[in-house]
């Protein structure tokens, strides 16, 4: 028999470690689903995992897709350690993408340095907006925050949808569903020229560790945990409940604004029926993956950006469908997610003993 | 039994890497002797049975036509956001010569990497920007609507007819304008209830807008989503329908009088044989019936020989030129005419359609 | 069907199928809830129902069978989530999520074959004689088997969680898993059971939009409804009764919508289609102004990982 | 009926139970008849608890056996130990809050909440004098109506021993009269009864035979009603304990705190609403308010250290200002510390180091921050001087909470407030759960921080701690207080009438 012993105190080493046997791990399943679908296994983790971050456009792309995730799972890991569980990110990301948006197109015609900052406000303010509802709502009539966050998720698209089919589509655009091209005041700064590496991943970068100090430094970060581990002791040394739940969620919506703002701005350019592939709830995935801290949020999106890279790299060069992305990639996670399990206990072979504290 | 095996296009894809193993060599676009690599960009999964399922189709038409002179290459599902231009950057870079990308969304992406791969020739379909090595196609699926319409104005009989929409986009709008125009020539009193769906792709709440149209009264379903789900219900709740992308018969054997196919084999087939030929020019294409980019299922068994030869003699018309769609006098919903007799509206204004004609109920959302 | 049934009642029907799969899903997620355990799985546990239980319909033609295949597809999916959440002590939270990912892509990847495949859909069973009965005959009497079983499944559920010890120990091991430990109940045990209902349930709702609800198979057809559920249990504060209302609140409002814009209302779909949602938010919203009804049901425990030896 | 003339009821023999790094109990021993009441003493730490879970089921021992009516028993979960006919209340009640009385009592019993189980409940209720709704909510009761849940699922087994953890701090001294009357009887039916306590006096009036469990060993097998208080604890301990000697207080200064007529209305419709209270407390007393479990004990320390918002601005007083508008941070930081009785959860959080719940409550008055940033460094200086001062057994600065001993973190969660040199501090339930050395160094501590002139509320159910170190005393009893008085001028019993719900004492000043 195989069973779990918990470890006195949490293990360094397996936090290091643990990811790595994740790794060992996924590659084995990896092999026995390639070889199984008959694919050749070496070519299959090329695909993966080298092919897509052997040049710098690929490396640049990396950053790309993984700027988004990685500010927003900083951001919710925030609030998950508070015990505020907004599942609404990518609500938030909508509403910031379109208010950062319409800032653009409302000065569609003004060339200024003063546009793109305007327009991050705006989508700072768009995402902070749609956080609001649940913050209010729950710090009022303690709505549950998964269910207002996420129903608003769905209301957020069709209003993106309703706007681009509607009053902000491009005039000159044959009515289709698309907003004018933003202009080059309006579009982000590049990072890497020849690439679409846009200061927004710096700024990710820049984002989550801010909110490591923040939580890890500061008082505010103190309360935060306090809150999610032991509510009544937050209120007996006077941390507001009702504070907390509002900063969280308004944090999560600022980043997440923002990061749909970067979205529209930087790689898209303009508004769309679509702006973001999931990046919300993606990025919850990244947060539990990075443990809940910031910095190993950073490691996560960039695992969970690889993934997704490699998919679209098996697909090229192996003709590999989508579905067996999504299988490896559901491996990869559960690897990963279980092989916490080694951090806090010891795997025992052999009859169990009772050990209580 | 069927013979059902989880495996068959991976054997497929086993084959062409085998190939591109061979090769290996990053960005070339094609030589003599190695086959021309063709590439497509897909909005949704191969298996959604509808839009992407008849690019798939096309691509497929392409390897058998070309055997060993080409490799093609697919990626599925690419969202119409900021992935799809490193989707097709990366197929640009990796050796195709030629790339498809099958939404209206990857429109600017397409232009903006084509313009750093000047020597990869772009097709992208249903948007309206070009370049010197990008073209655009399209499908005048709405000539098929004009039949379509034709044959359900003489076969209602509730004189209402369903339309299930997904976005109020021009392409939409044109196809029930264009079958609500023709309806409306040989049964003036029938009208269109349109249903928004907001989606192109959700069985289940396509065949809810199917059965809330059957229960306010008509008795005739046509729609623009995706699945068979709506033609299902009509099946099963004993009314009529259209098949929307392929022949759907056998999910409503009794219930389809006919199917619009988008048929992209031919056009793929010109397409990838000019690039072989080194003849490919950026073009704007916009074909329907007579280019067989728009063709017809058979006629199902409840259409009558009446409705059969009315709607071969619109077919025959639409192919030989003599009969357009949306030729004049075409009134809007005010009762207005926009198009006067003896005009027919021309293709740019088409293309942006966003009004509705008389007859259709309701207002296009704006 | 008997003569000419009123549009309400037509209106009705619509509004069960749309609300069907809700209620298995949802039904399922709150037992699995209520014993402490959060699977954001839903969506990837109906897909694998969906693809299995249409590829058994498909191969054998046996429709009762490959019920029970959708069922035992959500219930692997389920001892998946289990193994690694309760046996592993992974996070509830993201391994759902995995679920989901995973359930997506091996969907797609056995449904391959499934494209195009047509299937007529479960027969109807009429009840005799009360399928005659005006309106309430087509209404209540004229279902696939799977309504009738989600109308029986609602009071089963309440009355297991209620009135019977099973429910009661459920509830306690939601409520705390210590105490419930300290009194000799195997919290591991309950848990992986209540998870595995959850999958059972999710695979049934999985069958039926594959089955029912539109017969066929084309990839990702869940198009979201595994969310909504989840939505529901939280809504339904956690009473099989609730959930029942909240599916059919919800499936109602999106085909009153549908109606709207048939009968021509001037306001765009896409505001219409805005309504469920924003619906559920505004009734959650009056629900939860009864917090002691919220603290007798809600599972205190929920989302906590449980280790016995602690 | 059972016959008691053969043999012990339950015999352990040789338990030995290890975790890492301690022995837990080392080759105990305990013999129990039937009718007898038996009991386990001994300081926290000292293994009663592994002893009775094993006996409960709950642990397996390493070695050891335990014999039921002479015979090897198997004892794998409660449930063997169920139907063996042990029955056991918590120390802890393994309530579930969520689920109702009836519910909660059918899951300790293995059987069905149903009517039958009600009319069961009642009637045991009733015969015993433990009223009880089985219908009520279990998260809407009292600490002393959650206790009344254990006792009657107890007695409703029918059991033939019954085990007992510290059973009567949450009750009245009138209330355990009557419990013991209740215990006499059952044993007199011949139940077995193991009672565990530290509670001199009562073991003294109660028990037949004593059991004395130190460092994990039997040291001693004793006839409590030959011994003298004295001489048990010596055994419990060790060594002679030093009682606490009463200080008296002649001079007090001037008033450092005061409540003037507060209410509190009830948070939900369940909890206890306090109405009307008014008292003073001066520099250099210390003032008690003694009550049973639940009388809104917690509900008083909350709305004193602002963790609910009160509503008119006169009610509290601190330091001749009106503090019933401040929010907690802002009334710790003008000098108000407060501890809450439940340590892990509401006064500490469990799973955060001792470093971090020093800085917990002591960013207010404590520079704990550099340049907006907190100073790591000076947290776990604080946490030293905390387990230096008052000599918290721990694996230093870096421990969690969780992985202290009750008595540990009380010391712990004491020591923080005091070293904090609050003008007025408010602690209640101090020495709950701590065994007696560390009893007397909070009582100490607390000594010595009124002489160096602060105020101290003391808010606890254990009169004997109240009668010992407090100036003046009154009771809480249902949200209502009474007057209060020299503590010199009162004795115990009279404080159980206060406790009880008198008002004021006949006859005394």
């Amino acid at each position: 028999m195989i069973h779990l012993q918990r470890r006195a105190n949490p293990s360094k080493l397996m936090g290091y470690l643990a990811p790595v046997i994740a790794l060992a791990m996924t590659l084995l399943a990896g092999f026995l689903l390639f070889a199984l679908l008959g694919v050749p296994v070496g070519e299959a983790f090329r695909a993966y995992f080298i092919d897509p971050i052997s040049d710098s456009y690929g490396l640049a792309e990396l950053g790309v897709k993984a700027a988004p995730l990685i500010m927003i799972a900083a951001a919710l890991s925030l609030g998950f350690r508070a015990g505020v569980w907004n599942i609404g990110a990518e609500g938030q990301l909508i509403l910031g993408g379109i208010c950062g948006g319409a800032v653009a197109l409302y000065f569609y015609e003004v060339e200024s340095a003063f546009v793109l900052p305007l327009m991050c406000l705006a989508g700072v303010i768009g995402g902070m907006a749609w956080a609001a509802i649940p913050a209010l709502l729950r710090t009022t009539v303690n709505a549950n925050e998964i269910l207002t966050s996420l129903m608003l998720t769905y209301v957020a698209s069709l209003l993106l949808s309703f706007l681009v089919h509607g009053p902000m589509r491009d005039p000159d655009g044959f009515n289709f569903p698309e907003s004018r091209l933003f202009h080059d005041a309006a579009t982000l700064p590049l990072v890497l020229p020849g690439t679409r590496l846009h200061i927004g991943a710096p700024i990710a970068i820049f984002i989550a560790l801010a909110a490591w100090i923040l939580l890890s430094r500061t008082l505010l970060g103190f309360a935060l945990r306090v809150n999610g581990n032991a509510p009544r002791a937050a209120r007996h040394t006077g941390f507001s409940q009702a504070k907390l739940v509002w900063f969280s969620l308004l944090f999560t919506g600022a980043v997440a604004g923002l990061a749909g703002l970067f979205e529209v701005a930087g790689p898209i350019g303009q508004l769309n029926p679509v702006i973001s592939p999931g990046y919300g709830f993606t990025a919850i995935i990244v947060a539990f993956l990075g443990r809940l801290h910031p910095i190993g949020v950073i490691f996560a999106g960039l695992i969970m950006a690889l993934s997704y890279l490699g998919g679209e790299t098996a697909q090229i060069t192996l003709n590999m469908p989508l579905a067996v992305t999504g299988v490896f990639q559901g491996m990869l996670l559960f690897f990963l997610l279980a092989a916490d399990v080694l951090i806090h206990y010891r795997v025992v072979f052999g009859r169990e003993r009772h050990y209580v504290r | 039994m069927p013979e059902v095996s989880l495996f068959t296009s991976t054997r497929r894809a086993l084959l062409a890497m085998a190939a591109s193993a061979a090769l290996a060599l990053p960005g070339v676009g094609m030589s003599a002797d190695s086959p021309l690599k063709v590439g497509f960009v897909y909005v949704g999964p191969v298996g959604d049975h509808g839009w992407t399922y008849r690019h798939d189709i096309g691509r497929l038409a392409i390897e058998e036509k070309f055997g060993d002179k080409v490799e093609t290459t697919f990626v599925e599902s690419v969202p119409e956001g900021a992935d799809a231009e490193r989707v097709i950057r990366k197929l640009a870079s990796s050796g195709h010569g030629l790339i498809f990308t099958t939404s209206f969304g990857y429109m600017n992406p397409t232009v903006k990497v084509a313009k750093q791969f000047p020597d990869v020739k772009f097709e992208h379909a249903t948007g309206y920007k070009r370049g010197d090595n990008v073209s655009t196609y399209s499908s005048r699926f709405y000539e098929g609507r004009t039949i379509l319409g034709t044959m359900a104005g003489m076969m209602t009989k509730s004189n209402t007819i369903g339309y299930i929409a997904s976005f109020p986009i021009p392409e939409v709008v044109r196809g029930i304008n264009a079958f609500t125009i023709a309806m409306r020539k040989v049964n003036p009193d029938a009208t269109v209830k349109v249903i928004w769906v907001n989606t192109w792709y959700d069985p289940g709440k396509e065949a809810d807008a199917a059965k809330t149209l059957i229960d306010q009264g008509v008795d005739i379903i046509t729609q623009h989503t995706d699945s068979p789900a709506a033609l299902q219900v009509a099946e099963e709740r004993g009314v009529l329908g259209f098949g929307q992308a392929s022949d759907m018969s056998s999910f409503a054997p009794n219930a389809q009088l006919t199917a619009i196919v988008d048929d992209w084999d031919p056009y793929y087939i010109e397409r990838t044989q000019a690039v072989i030929d080194g003849t490919w020019e950026s073009t704007d294409t916009w074909k329907g019936i007579n280019s067989g980019m728009v063709a017809m299922s058979d006629y199902g068994p409840k259409v009558p020989d009446d409705v059969k030869a009315a709607a071969d003699l619109i077919r025959e018309g639409i192919v030989e030129g003599t009969l357009h769609p949306f030729a004049g006098p075409i009134k809007n919903q005010a009762g207005e005419v926009v198009v006067a007799e003896g005009e027919v509206l021309d293709d740019g204004v088409l293309l942006g359609m966003d009004y509705y004609v008389e007859g259709v109920q309701g207002t296009l959302p704006k | 069907m008997s003569d000419d049934p009123s549009t309400f009642v037509l209106i009705a029907l619509t509004v069960i199928t749309a609300a069907t799969p809700l209620v298995f899903a949802a039904m399922g997620e709150l037992v699995t809830e209520r014993s402490g355990v959060l699977n954001l799985g839903v969506e990837g546990m109906m897909l694998a129902g969906a693809v299995s239980s249409f590829l058994c319909v498909h191969l054998t033609g046996n429709a009762p069978l490959s019920l029970l295949v959708g069922t035992a597809a959500g219930i692997v999916m389920a001892l998946l989530f289990g193994f690694l959440t309760l046996s592993l002590q992974a996070s509830q939270v993201a391994t759902g999520l995995a679920l989901t990912i995973f359930g997506t892509g091996l969907s797609a990847l056995v449904g391959q074959s499934l494209i195009g495949v047509a299937y007529e859909g479960l027969p109807k069973l009429s009840v005799p004689v009360l399928s005659d009965i005006p309106t309430l005959g087509p209404l209540l009497f004229q279902h696939d088997v799977l309504v009738y079983g989600s109308w029986l499944l609602v009071p089963a559920v309440a009355y297991f969680l209620n009135r019977t010890r099973g429910g009661l120990v459920l509830r306690a091991v939601g409520d705390s898993h210590d105490a419930a430990h300290a009194l000799g109940y195997r919290v591991i045990r309950v848990r992986y059971l209540a998870t595995l209902f959850g999958g059972a349930c999710s695979g049934l709702a999985g069958a039926y939009l594959s089955m029912a609800y539109a017969p066929m198979w084309v990839e990702n057809m869940s198009a979201g409804r595994g969310w909504i559920a989840l939505a529901l249990v939280v809504f339904a504060v956690w009473q099989p009764g609730w959930v029942l209302f909240g599916a059919y609140l919800f499936g109602g409002i999106t085909i009153l919508q549908l109606h709207g814009q048939g009968i021509g209302i001037n306001v765009p779909s896409q505001l219409m289609s805005m309504l469920p949602y924003i619906t559920t938010i505004v009734v959650l919203v009056l629900i939860s102004l009864d917090q002691g009804r919220v603290r007798r049901n809600a599972p205190a425990a929920i989302g906590q990982a449980f280790h016995p030896t602690t | 009926m059972l016959n008691p003339a053969d043999g012990p009821l339950v015999s352990m023999r040789g338990i030995t139970k290890a975790y890492p790094g301690v022995i837990a109990n080392d080759a105990v021993s305990l013999d129990l008849q039937a009718g007898e009441i038996h009991a386990l003493l001994g300081e926290n730490g000292a293994g009663k608890s592994t002893l009775v879970k094993v006996l409960y089921g709950l642990l397996q021992p390493d070695t050891g056996e335990v014999l039921w009516r002479g015979e090897h028993a198997k004892l794998r979960s409660p449930s063997d130990a169920r139907n063996l006919g042990i029955a056991m209340v918590f120390q802890h009640f393994s309530l579930f809050e969520s689920l109702t009385v009836v519910e909660n009592i059918a899951l300790g019993m293995a059987v069905s909440a149903n009517d039958s189980l009600r009319t069961r409940i009642r009637e045991v209720s009733s015969r015993y004098g433990l009223p009880l709704d089985p219908d009520r909510d279990v998260f809407s009761l009292s600490v002393g109506e959650r206790q009344r849940i254990e006792i009657v699922r107890c007695l409703l087994q029918e059991p033939q021993l019954l085990i007992m953890d510290e059973p009567t701090s949450v009750l009245t001294p009138q209330e355990v009269s009557e419990l013991f009357v209740t215990l006499k009887r059952l044993a007199s039916e011949g139940v077995g009864i193991l009672y565990i306590s530290h509670k001199l006096d009562e073991i003294r009036e109660l028990c037949d035979v004593a059991t004395i469990l130190r460092g994990g060993k039997n040291v001693a097998t004793a006839l409590p009603k030959q011994e003298s208080a004295a001489s048990l604890a010596a055994l419990m301990i060790g060594e002679d304990v030093q009682p606490v000697v009463r200080v008296d207080n002649p001079k007090t200064g001037d008033p450092l705190f005061a409540l003037n007529k507060l209410d509190v209305p009830a948070k939900t419709r369940q909890s206890l609403a306090l109405q009307d209270l008014s008292l003073v407390v001066h520099a250099g007393e210390i003032v008690g308010i003694a009550g049973v479990a639940g009388n809104g004990q917690d509900e008083l320390l909350s709305a004193i250290a602002g963790e609910v918002p009160v509503q008119p601005d006169e009610m509290i007083w601190l330091k001749g200002e009106s503090v019933a508008g401040w929010t907690a941070g802002q009334r710790r930081s003008f000098g108000l510390c407060a501890v809450p009785e439940e340590r892990l959860g509401h006064a500490a959080v469990p799973s955060m180091s001792l470093a971090e719940n020093a800085l917990l409550t002591g960013f207010h008055r404590q520079p704990l921050q550099r340049a907006g940033l907190i100073a790591m460094s000076r947290c776990k200086r604080s946490a030293n001087q905390i387990i230096d001062t008052f000599s918290v057994q721990c694996h230093g600065t870096g421990s969690a909470a969780s992985s202290l001993s009750g008595g540990n973190l009380q010391k712990f969660v004491v020591g923080r407030e005091i070293l904090q040199s609050p003008d007025v501090l408010v602690v209640s339930q101090p020495t709950w759960g701590v065994d007696a050395g560390a009893a007397a160094a909070i009582h100490k501590a607390l000594q010595s921080l009124v002489k160096e002139g602060a105020a101290v509320l003391l808010i606890s159910q254990d009169l004997d701690e109240l009668m010992a170190i407090t100036d003046r005393i009154g009771a809480l009893c249902a949200g209502r207080l009474s007057n209060f008085y020299s503590t010199p001028s009162i004795d115990a019993q009279q404080v159980g009438q206060l406790m009880g719900g008198k008002t004021a004492l006949d006859g005394v000043a």
